[in-house]
């Protein structure tokens, strides 16, 4: 029997690497993994790649991560939250990296990482500092960028409804980077707040197949709130 | 001529200039308002006149802010304000939500800036080449895949500097993108002569434009 | 109000050019657009190019358009059929150019042209003759292959639900290419066997939403059959 | 040595052949079995270990063929053949489906073939440089994508001519992409050495697969 559902945070969280790229969903608060944020800073990696869209918010989550000192590198559209305390002091004391990336071109360079494709050119960011250093193409007139995939070592991943062969699907704007983010990684991880029997989601509404998640964990802890 | 020369003038407030730009927005058009001053653009279009707005994180037919005993906490837009879903609305992933944007399949983006050039290029995500850490978030995206820009913005900063300026000086977020510029003082057209001014605010002459205006303004031809 | 629900065929068809590229969705009679295919054959546009998985089936649809003479080329990853009797006896008399494309490449082609992506690289086809003359590139150690996106002027697409913002939904296998080249082209004509009231398509299960989508014809025609 | 030397030998019938291949197929795997001889292999997969079987046209988890009077019209795999779905079980469209073959999410996809090269590159699409209509299909995708690729296929063609070659001479598919053959006379591995062979027909002698083989084989080391 194919079960990809763990019973423990240390089982979900197990054989994370230092060293690793981990790609992290949500958009603001909503579909955010913030159980499993919290099992990585118990789990103990370090030196680690974080892709998200924002590079933390106070002092919990992705902020305390980063405060711990476990965070080489942010590559994320927007590091500046309403409160990214924690990320400016790392940044101005030369204690993280910044990798910036247009937010349509960090979701891209995943959705590439997923399918197989690792260099694609897009007209985002042409003529900006986001080309400086990149290979450009003049295509029918216009100029465009190539952008590389960006694949992660983990993904971690918030979904509304899940079962034991990895099948998820995701509640409104709480779908965001996670698909795309799902597919990119070789192991995903996923924190779902339902978890259904098998053949219980419709098979013409799962969002993300179960081929694309390695681990589910049930985590039922309500709706997301603050940002 | 210095500012205070604008005397007779009445610049638009920022719901005046809100408006202005709704009434410009047809039936049927797929439109992304950027976070800051665009937003408000949504609360003028009248709800029987059917524009579908569009925001990155994966939100099609987004309706007006909800009562605050309504909120859905599952349903925010890019700027991270709790919104609603229009019937007819519906939700996607990142890249598919920006596959719409960078495929050219908004009929509109307006877009706050810090400057625009009379070429069309737009600079509205950094102020200085050495920003620690500039945000662009979904900026780039949105200038370069819309099928037209538009920008909202004051026509000076508060300082009285020119915002509509001969090239930009601030880092671009693209070349050669905007189509037309909502101030709070005129609607200019981005045109290949330059910029060309369709509407002014009530008093305002076309010299007192041009005093605060770095680049040189046309009258339509 | 947005209303893109047509009532008859000729409006569905109107202003279809002479020379058009037009995406036609399916896989074998599943998710294929029937009526719509009849219709351009009853609507008169030539020299037409056709994108599709098969370059059709007896005498009917796809086939009849072709034996017309309607159909200057075909872009497809399978040519045979049960019965491409139509299609082999044109080709062979030099009377209808075809590509053949591997049928990811085709996906990602009009996926690439949906998503603002010119160009993107991939190891399909890399060493074999679907790689003569195209650009290669290493990355990472593996050769890949430059393709080029693939739009339509026109995509002809069978729908299982739609609605008049233009909403879809999909059914079972009949999803296939439909929601990829409704992306991809200019104008996207789609039949559906239901057609709901706006807001009756769950949000969070719509397969195409209406921005991909320009037109829609009522269509109950019930199970497909036959391949 | 002619053919009719494998005097002793018992060559696999083609249910055996899918058999074969089953028995190395472990639970949890996502597959792909291309039209043909390799489709038959999901019916030697027993109902109790859960292997992903994926088609090109969109379906994860496929089950075994319907009974006549329980077809479901909306449901074919990419032969063109009704199946059914398992709980469990998914659809996508398209490229969604080709991205799980050519972002190497498929753990294994068998195929047939003409012909295989000790350098592991396959030919299975076209029979001649001058085919004028070749269908390729999805095979391209799957034997670049797919992490494993095997090769089911007759150890000869039927005039006896060997399909294990030094060089493929019909059209590739794909370089260097298959990792073992099952033949109806054996199990051979594609390793830098060459061709290893993992097991034989019952009664056949290594000889006599040599003679049938036109690339050297190897014993396993």
């Amino acid at each position: 029997m194919i079960d990809k559902t763990v019973r423990t945070m240390a089982e979900a969280m197990a054989g994370i690497q230092d060293g690793a790229t981990v790609l992290v969903g949500g958009f603001g608060a909503v579909g955010q993994p913030n159980a499993l944020i919290d099992g990585l800073i118990e789990q103990g990696a370090k030196d680690l790649v974080i892709a998200a869209n924002n590079a933390g918010v106070g002092h919990t989550g992705l902020a305390r991560l980063m405060e711990l000192g476990r965070v080489r590198k942010i590559i994320c559209s927007f590091p500046r939250s309403s409160d990214p305390v924690v990320f400016e002091t790392l940044y101005r004391a030369g204690r993280i990296e910044l990798e910036i990336v247009p937010q349509g071109t960090l979701a891209e360079r995943m959705h590439a990482a997923g399918a197989g494709i690792p260099l694609f050119f897009t007209a985002t960011g042409a003529g900006t500092k986001m080309a400086v250093g990149k290979e450009t193409r003049e295509i029918d007139g216009r100029t465009y960028v190539a952008e590389t995939s960006l694949p992660g070592d983990v993904a971690l991943i918030e979904a509304w409804e899940g079962d034991r062969w990895g099948n998820l699907t995701f509640r409104k704007s709480g779908r965001n980077f996670n698909p795309v983010m799902a597919m990119a990684a070789k192991l995903t991880i996923v924190q779902t707040q339902h978890l259904r029997a098998l053949g219980e989601i419709d098979p013409d509404h799962v969002h993300t197949p179960g081929i694309f998640v390695d681990r589910v964990l049930h985590v039922p802890y309500g709706d997301p709130s603050g940002f | 001529m210095s500012a205070t020369a604008v005397s007779a003038a009445k610049p638009l407030t920022r719901p005046e200039m809100a408006a202005r730009v709704a009434r410009d927005i047809p039936e049927g058009w797929y439109v992304n308002l950027g976070i800051g001053i665009p937003t408000a653009v949504a609360d003028h279009v009248p709800v029987e006149r059917e524009v579908v707005f569009h925001s990155e994180n994966g939100v099609l037919g987004m309706g007006p802010a909800p009562a605050k005993d309504a909120v859905d906490p599952w349903l925010i837009n890019a700027g991270k304000q709790y919104v609603t879903l229009r019937d007819g609305g519906s939700f996607c992933h990142h890249a598919d939500s920006f596959a719409m944007i960078r495929g050219g399949h908004l009929d509109l983006c307006v877009l706050g800036a810090f400057q625009v050039a009379e070429n069309g290029d737009i600079a509205n995500w950094a102020t200085s080449e050495n920003d620690t850490a500039p945000a662009v978030g979904g900026a780039m995206d949105l200038a370069a895949g819309a099928k037209r820009l538009w920008v909202m913005m004051e026509h000076t900063t508060k300082d009285g500097a020119p915002k509509l300026v001969r090239r930009c000086t601030y880092p671009l977020t693209a070349v050669g993108a905007v189509k037309r510029i909502y101030t709070n003082l005129a609607v200019i057209d981005v045109t290949p002569l330059g910029f060309v001014v369709r509407d002014m605010a009530p008093g305002l002459t076309f010299e007192e434009l041009q005093a605060r205006t770095e680049a040189t303004l046309h009258v339509p031809g």
